[in-house]
């Protein structure tokens, strides 16, 4: 049957999640929240030089407190091979990772760890930390990527070189990548209008509320236990294995309930100190940051340059474009460069288009995965530059994209052809949303009044999953999956089990299991847990289904042939019926245990999403501050399992990216410290300063997917900064290519002329 | 003939063409062609005999689960695609 | 000159050993080894504080010395805490129509209070905007102060009340004009084993009023770029007679716009007279550029926020039916 | 070790005693020796709200405050929200809304949101906003908190 035919009965409604009543009530054990006899805590000492060699460590001090069980420095870890490879959520350079844990040689931005302490209470460890002592040679910093493909640069990397640039000289600039299709010049040629701008967007952090947290056992024989706050428990594990050099046997990671990850908990800081330290100890070690260790050495998103320059005909149909992304990695190379590249253009359909992204490695704390990574710079040049030509062009915003929207068969920019998606649709529910004809508000004294829209796609992530489903003797069923639950995907999980099998969503528990419990399962990110995850319940609820026949044909003593299982009943040719609780309430004598499994790699299965945001914003022209009055995010889900979480995903993402163009950014001194480093002045949006945001769902079914389902977590906050920006521009005619658009840049645009 | 569409650095080893046409049966067969031809043309792609990590092979509009070993159709167009991830 | 605006951390010190010490290379985490005295009296807790030395910092809602605190100020040992001395936490109205401010008389009650309400609503707007009602709840008025940091809210509003400062020290009780007693980020003029008790707001008088308002980039939980606070009365000409103007977040310390205060006396507050009264204001302004903003910007600031804050307070007195 | 403060005081409605150091935080002492993990720390300077909890029936940062200021106080915390089996409207609402994610903040958030419905019953939109602006919540963008709020306050001025 095809999924659009399809009724579903639990599918598509919103029921109370399963962790819910723990987690209204405080019982939910969170990271921080575990603890074991006789455990130590540990802290981390961390620089507060941008760039600068390491003289010497003197930990002797330290070591001689009492109380104080474990020291240990960059010399501890192992040393583990220097070249990318496929580990933790697609490559990762061992080496750079264990540097990144501990510092060897030199620092490389304010507050890169250089030792770890565990002692018997947490200011005991603290103390000790005042006790270590580091002799420094300051380096001059390189702050932004401007700075660092200067001529004379100072080097980060004596040896890094360039990837993809054949014979490169030692180089800041890790990597170039590049997309092209096409003929340029042949393309600006037949354009009616060009704009070309270069653009500038701050270094932002994901700003979870739950600090990372790591609490490690290691047992006499050497078997070690690690709970953590992690998006994927199997990556934890593997980048502990790679960095400490051991089997992936000897450790199981136990995922706690996560406090928000958003791309930033995919990745490993504490977790290998803890264990090291337990060790080295014998004791259980528990670690959690502080916020400001959260903000100074935890992964940010890229700040980056991008220099942009596009042309249309007279009919708004993009003729040419062409892209050049400078995407800060941090101290060491990995910035989301790449799907800074795959995003720019993803929403059109180009002829002609070049696409060249620089991966560039800055004094700066090594970025992680930050909810579509790239993706939301890439769009706010490409988007906002769009409306430009759409102003120029006297052609309606979204008319302009409509015009030049991918669809299926559309040959994507970064390959291959496109399948089904929903941006079409999607326009079309923008443009015909009453929020886009409504009127806004007359000028009033200092305050001016626009609206914005742009529109963004994320490709969403496969990769592999495994569930469990097994049928209880009553009829019930328990659901383990390895997918660590950020936003409530164990009950959507639990949904497409209960849709299968015929049960209620309550008939199904769900959980998230150990790396011991489950078979292997990536990230809870990629936008990928209800899809990939789904997928491998969907499988394993199908195998349930398959061994729920071959049983009830046990019972009916007849052939297995024409027994088919529907709405949670085996039902023979004859009709006769056998429901799930009367085949499981015989499992015993008809062969044991009905227990269903899969394990997928969805890579097959996976679709994007598209998003778009319409927003009204106000400007109070004397102080250049920006307000949001009204916010709609639409969002292409393919089939919204649990409409109340996919909601919550295109609201929670509008949001962060209203955060992100208003307001977020890191500062640092000409020195290289950080200054905000602390929730106070890194400013996150408060309840405060956003309106309630309208989500719209379209549903085009991701027709890889046997139930259509597109990821949903990342592509909301793709498009708000840009749209926030068209917006001001509408309001004020000023155009600034600058983010976050904080209220001193706002006011210093609207005092110049142009 | 199946169509292999090359990524814009393998163009330069191709005089700027953005397809091949290759025969199968094989995506490891028809990579193996396009080397024949423009010698360098794949190296950035392999280390040893397994494709590079961070690169995976689409069919059409599909990531393959087999990605060397995926079989051609005379239709098939085969894109050299970055492995993607997500936040 | 001050390097920084903001909620004294331990780097804003520029006087390592008497308020807060040498910061540690940390940040956010706990406190390091601490005493703790809860004196009944004000004599005890001047005993205590003076004995205590530099070591001493005395604790009210404690929604800054914590902070400071955990940032690693190795200098404090001796916490002090205020709020069971007797009195500490008495708002009490004065029958001038004033008000006596316990050190430990929370903002929120200060926002609660219905006489603060109706008399002096730029000081509750100022006591509101401290933070969330988490911090409001625990900050008081006292601590504001003490805290010195040149951005703190309630400062210019109370300056604009012509507030004075009643401190006691182990040689008797002083008082002192509240414009005076900062020195500048993170200093005051509290000298050893003195606190300062409490905050006296003279009474009103005819159609007065005052108001507060600073600029953040977010709508709450910010610290301002820049505060202004203003008192002032009509006559029933409408003609002003009496105001005060000070200026938060550009400077070392508060500054009181007297100039532009006076060029507002015999006016009618007319949208010109404040123009210009703007512009004397910035021009009084001794802004820096920090993380907070550009000093060009927060200059511009001044000038608007002066306008906006004087048309309220204006508003207020003709409405205000007087007294 | 310094010498510990003996401090009685009353946490959820029960009277309990506890030995503390001056520098440990309320909000250590409520975790890490009365083992109310539902108080959680976000940032330890009191920007984020996660630690709220009542202080002598005020909202309070927990993580702002001394244990030992604790002495002869009342705290209430999120463990002390439902009775028995029965949950607050908050909570209910919470999950009816959908208007947790992650939810790191939602203790905190329960904790404002009671605090403003007992001295607010009918607050507005704006009102809502203002009184949780303590509270960062990172995964919702709001939305369904607010409307959380609204019929919590709903359903308990009608009962």
């Amino acid at each position: 049957m095809k999924t659009s035919e399809r009724e579903f009965k639990v599918i598509g409604t919103r029921p109370v999640r399963h962790d819910g009543i723990d987690k209204v009530t405080g019982r939910a054990l969170y990271g921080a929240d575990h603890s074991l006899p006789g455990m130590l805590h540990g802290r981390v000492l961390r620089s507060p030089h941008a760039h600068a060699r390491i003289l010497s460590i003197d930990t002797s001090r330290a070591q001689a407190m009492p109380g104080v069980h474990a020291v240990i420095t960059g010399d501890d870890l192992p040393s583990v091979p220097d070249r990318t490879e496929a580990l933790g959520e697609g490559t990762t350079n061992a080496n750079d990772l264990s540097n990144n844990l501990l510092a060897k040689g030199k620092v490389l931005y304010d507050g890169h760890a250089l030792a770890a302490v565990a002692a018997t209470s947490a200011h005991l460890a603290e103390e000790a930390l005042d006790k270590i002592e580091v002799q420094y040679e300051v380096l001059p910093p390189v702050m932004d990527v401007r700075a660092a493909v200067a001529e004379g640069a100072p080097l980060l990397h004596e040896t890094l070189r360039t990837a993809g640039v054949p014979e490169s000289k030692p180089s800041n600039i890790a990597k170039v990548i590049e997309f092209a299709r096409g003929d340029l010049d042949e393309g600006f040629a037949a354009a009616s209008v060009i704009v070309e701008r270069e653009f500038t967007t701050a270094m932002v952090h994901q700003g979870y509320i739950e600090p990372h947290n790591a609490l490690a056992k290691v047992d006499a024989d050497g078997q070690i236990t690690l709970w953590c706050s992690t998006q994927g428990s199997f990556d934890i594990r593997s980048l502990c294995a790679k960095v400490l050099q051991i089997p992936l046997s000897r450790l199981k990671v136990i995922p706690a309930e996560i406090g928000g990850g958003f791309g930033g908990k995919t990745t490993v800081y504490l977790e290998p100190l803890a264990i090291r330290m337990s060790q080295i100890s014998g004791r259980p070690v528990h670690m959690v940051m502080s916020r400001n260790e959260v903000l100074r050495a935890t992964g940010p998103t890229s700040g980056s340059v991008i220099r942009l320059k596009m042309g249309a005909n007279a009919h708004g149909k993009i003729v040419a474009a062409d892209a050049l992304l400078d995407y800060e990695a941090g101290a060491f190379p990995g910035s989301p460069v790449l799907m800074g590249a795959v995003v720019i253009f993803a929403p059109y359909a180009l002829e002609n288009f070049r696409i060249v992204g620089r991966d560039i490695v800055v004094n700066r704390p090594r970025t992680a995965a930050y909810r579509a990574p790239g993706g939301t710079n890439a769009a706010f040049a490409s988007e906002t530059l769009l409306d430009e030509l759409a102003e120029k062009l006297a052609i309606d915003p979204i008319e302009i994209r409509r015009r030049n929207a991918t669809c299926e068969g559309v040959q994507a920019p970064w390959g291959p052809r496109m399948q089904k998606v929903g941006y079409e649709e999607l326009l079309d529910a923008a443009q015909s949303h009453p929020h886009y004809s409504a009127e806004l508000p007359p000028p009033n004294g200092p305050l001016v009044y626009g609206r914005g829209f742009a529109g963004g796609g994320w490709g969403n992530a496969g990769l592999q999953s495994s569930a469990i489903l097994s049928v209880n003797n009553d009829g019930t069923a328990t659901l383990v999956t390895g997918s660590p639950d950020i936003g409530g995907s164990r009950t959507s999980c639990a949904m497409i089990a209960a849709e299968e099998l015929g049960l209620e969503a309550a008939d199904v528990r769900p959980s998230v299991a150990d790396t011991d419990t489950i078979g292997y399962t990536d990230v809870t990110g990629g936008s990928r847990v209800t899809m990939a995850t789904g997928l491998a319940v969907f499988e394993a609820a199908q195998d349930v289904k398959r061994q729920l026949r071959e049983r009830a044909a046990r019972m009916w003593e007849c052939p297995e042939e024409g027994i088919v299982f529907e709405d949670g009943d085996a039902i023979r040719p004859n009709g006769e019926r056998l429901s799930l609780a009367a085949i499981a309430g015989k499992a015993g004598r008809t062969g044991g245990p009905v227990i269903g499994r899969a394990t997928v790699n969805a890579n097959r299965a996976n679709g994007p999403s598209f998003a778009g945001f319409l927003v009204d914003v106000e400007v109070d022209t004397e102080t250049g501050k920006v307000g949001i009055l009204r916010g709609t995010v639409f969002q292409d889900a393919g089939r919204a399992i649990h409409p109340a979480y996919v909601e919550g995903q295109m609201q929670g993402g509008s949001v962060q990216g209203i955060g992100w163009g208003l307001g977020e950014e890191y500062i640092y001194s000409n020195e290289g410290k950080l200054e905000n480093a602390s929730l106070l002045d890194y400013r996150i949006p408060t309840a405060l300063d956003v309106p309630l945001i309208e989500a719209v769902i379209i549903e085009c079914p991701n027709p890889a997917h046997p139930l259509g389902i597109r990821g949903v977590g990342e592509a909301s906050i793709v498009p708000p900064p840009a749209a926030i920006a068209n917006a001001v521009a509408a309001a004020t005619g000023k155009r600034l290519p600058v983010l976050p658009l904080s209220p001193p840049r706002v006011h210093a645009a609207l005092q110049t002329g142009d | 003939m199946a169509t292999l569409f090359l990524t814009a650095p393998m163009r330069r080893h191709a005089g700027g063409t953005e397809r091949l046409e290759v025969v199968g049966p094989t995506v490891r067969e028809a990579l193996e062609q396009a080397e024949k031809r423009y010698p360098g043309i794949t190296a950035d792609l392999f280390e040893g005999n397994d494709l590079r990590a961070g690169f995976t092979i689409a069919i059409n509009d599909t990531i393959v689960d087999h990605p060397l070993a995926s079989l051609l159709e005379p239709t098939s167009e085969i894109y050299i695609v970055p492995a993607m991830g997500g936040g | 000159m001050p390097t920084c605006l903001q909620r004294p951390e331990s780097v804003c010190t520029p006087d390592p050993g008497t308020l807060m010490g040498q910061p540690r290379i940390k940040g956010g985490y706990t406190l390091q080894d601490i005493q703790y005295s809860a004196p009944q009296s004000v004599e005890e807790a001047v005993s205590l504080l003076a004995a205590a030395g530099s070591q001493g910092r005395v604790l009210a809602g404690g929604t800054d010395l914590l902070v400071q605190l955990k940032n690693g100020a190795r200098g404090i040992r001796h916490i002090i805490d205020i709020k069971r001395v007797a009195g500490m936490e008495t708002l009490q109205h004065t029958a001038d129509g004033g008000m006596r401010i316990g050190a430990a008389v929370s903002c929120a009650r200060i926002g609660e209070d219905p006489v603060v309400q109706s008399n002096y609503p730029g000081l509750r707007e100022a006591a509101m905007l401290i933070g969330s009602d988490q911090i409001q709840n625990r900050a008081t008025l006292a601590g504001n102060l003490c805290n010195s940091s040149p951005a703190a809210d309630t400062v210019p509003a109370l300056a604009a009340l012509n507030t004075s400062c009643e401190i006691q020290g182990p040689e008797g009780s002083r008082i002192m004009a509240l414009a005076d007693f900062a020195r500048g980020p993170g200093q005051n003029q509290l000298g050893e084993g003195e606190i300062l008790i409490a905050l006296e707001v003279p009474g009103r008088t005819g159609h007065f009023a005052d108001a507060y308002q600073r600029f953040i980039p977010r709508n709450e939980m910010d610290i301002a770029v820049v505060g202004v606070g203003v008192a002032l009365a009509l006559n029933s000409a409408g003609e002003c007679t009496q105001a005060r103007l000070a200026l938060g977040a550009v400077g070392p310390r508060v500054i009181e716009a007297t100039e532009a205060a006076t060029h507002l006396l015999g006016s009618t507050l007319d949208e010109e007279t404040l123009e210009q009264a703007a512009e004397m204001a910035r021009a009084i302004a001794q802004p820096i550029s920090d993380k907070r903003g550009p000093a060009e910007y927060r200059r511009s600031l001044v000038g608007t926020l002066t306008r906006r804050v004087v048309r309220t307070a204006a508003e207020r007195a003709r409405n205000h039916e007087g007294s | 070790m310094a010498t510990k403060n003996h401090i009685s005081t009353t946490i959820n409605g029960e009277s309990k005693e506890f030995l503390c150091e001056p520098r440990q935080t309320l909000l250590e002492v409520l975790r890490d020796e009365l083992d109310l993990k539902g108080v959680k720390e976000g940032c330890g300077t009191g920007d984020c709200g996660s630690c709220s909890v009542m202080f002598d029936k005020r909202l309070a940062c927990s993580c702002l405050i001394l244990a030992v200021e604790a002495e002869g106080r009342t705290v209430e915390t999120v463990e002390g929200m439902a009775s028995g089996e029965t949950l607050h409207p908050l909570q209910r609402q919470f999950l009816e809304h959908a208007a947790l994610q992650c939810g790191i903040c939602t203790p905190g958030f329960l904790i404002a949101g009671k605090a403003l419905l007992e001295k607010n019953p009918d607050p507005d939109e704006a009102e809502i906003r203002l009184a949780l602006a303590g509270n960062l919540c990172r995964c919702t963008g709001y939305d369904k908190i607010v409307r959380a709020v609204q019929d919590a306050a709903r359903e308990m001025r009608n009962s």
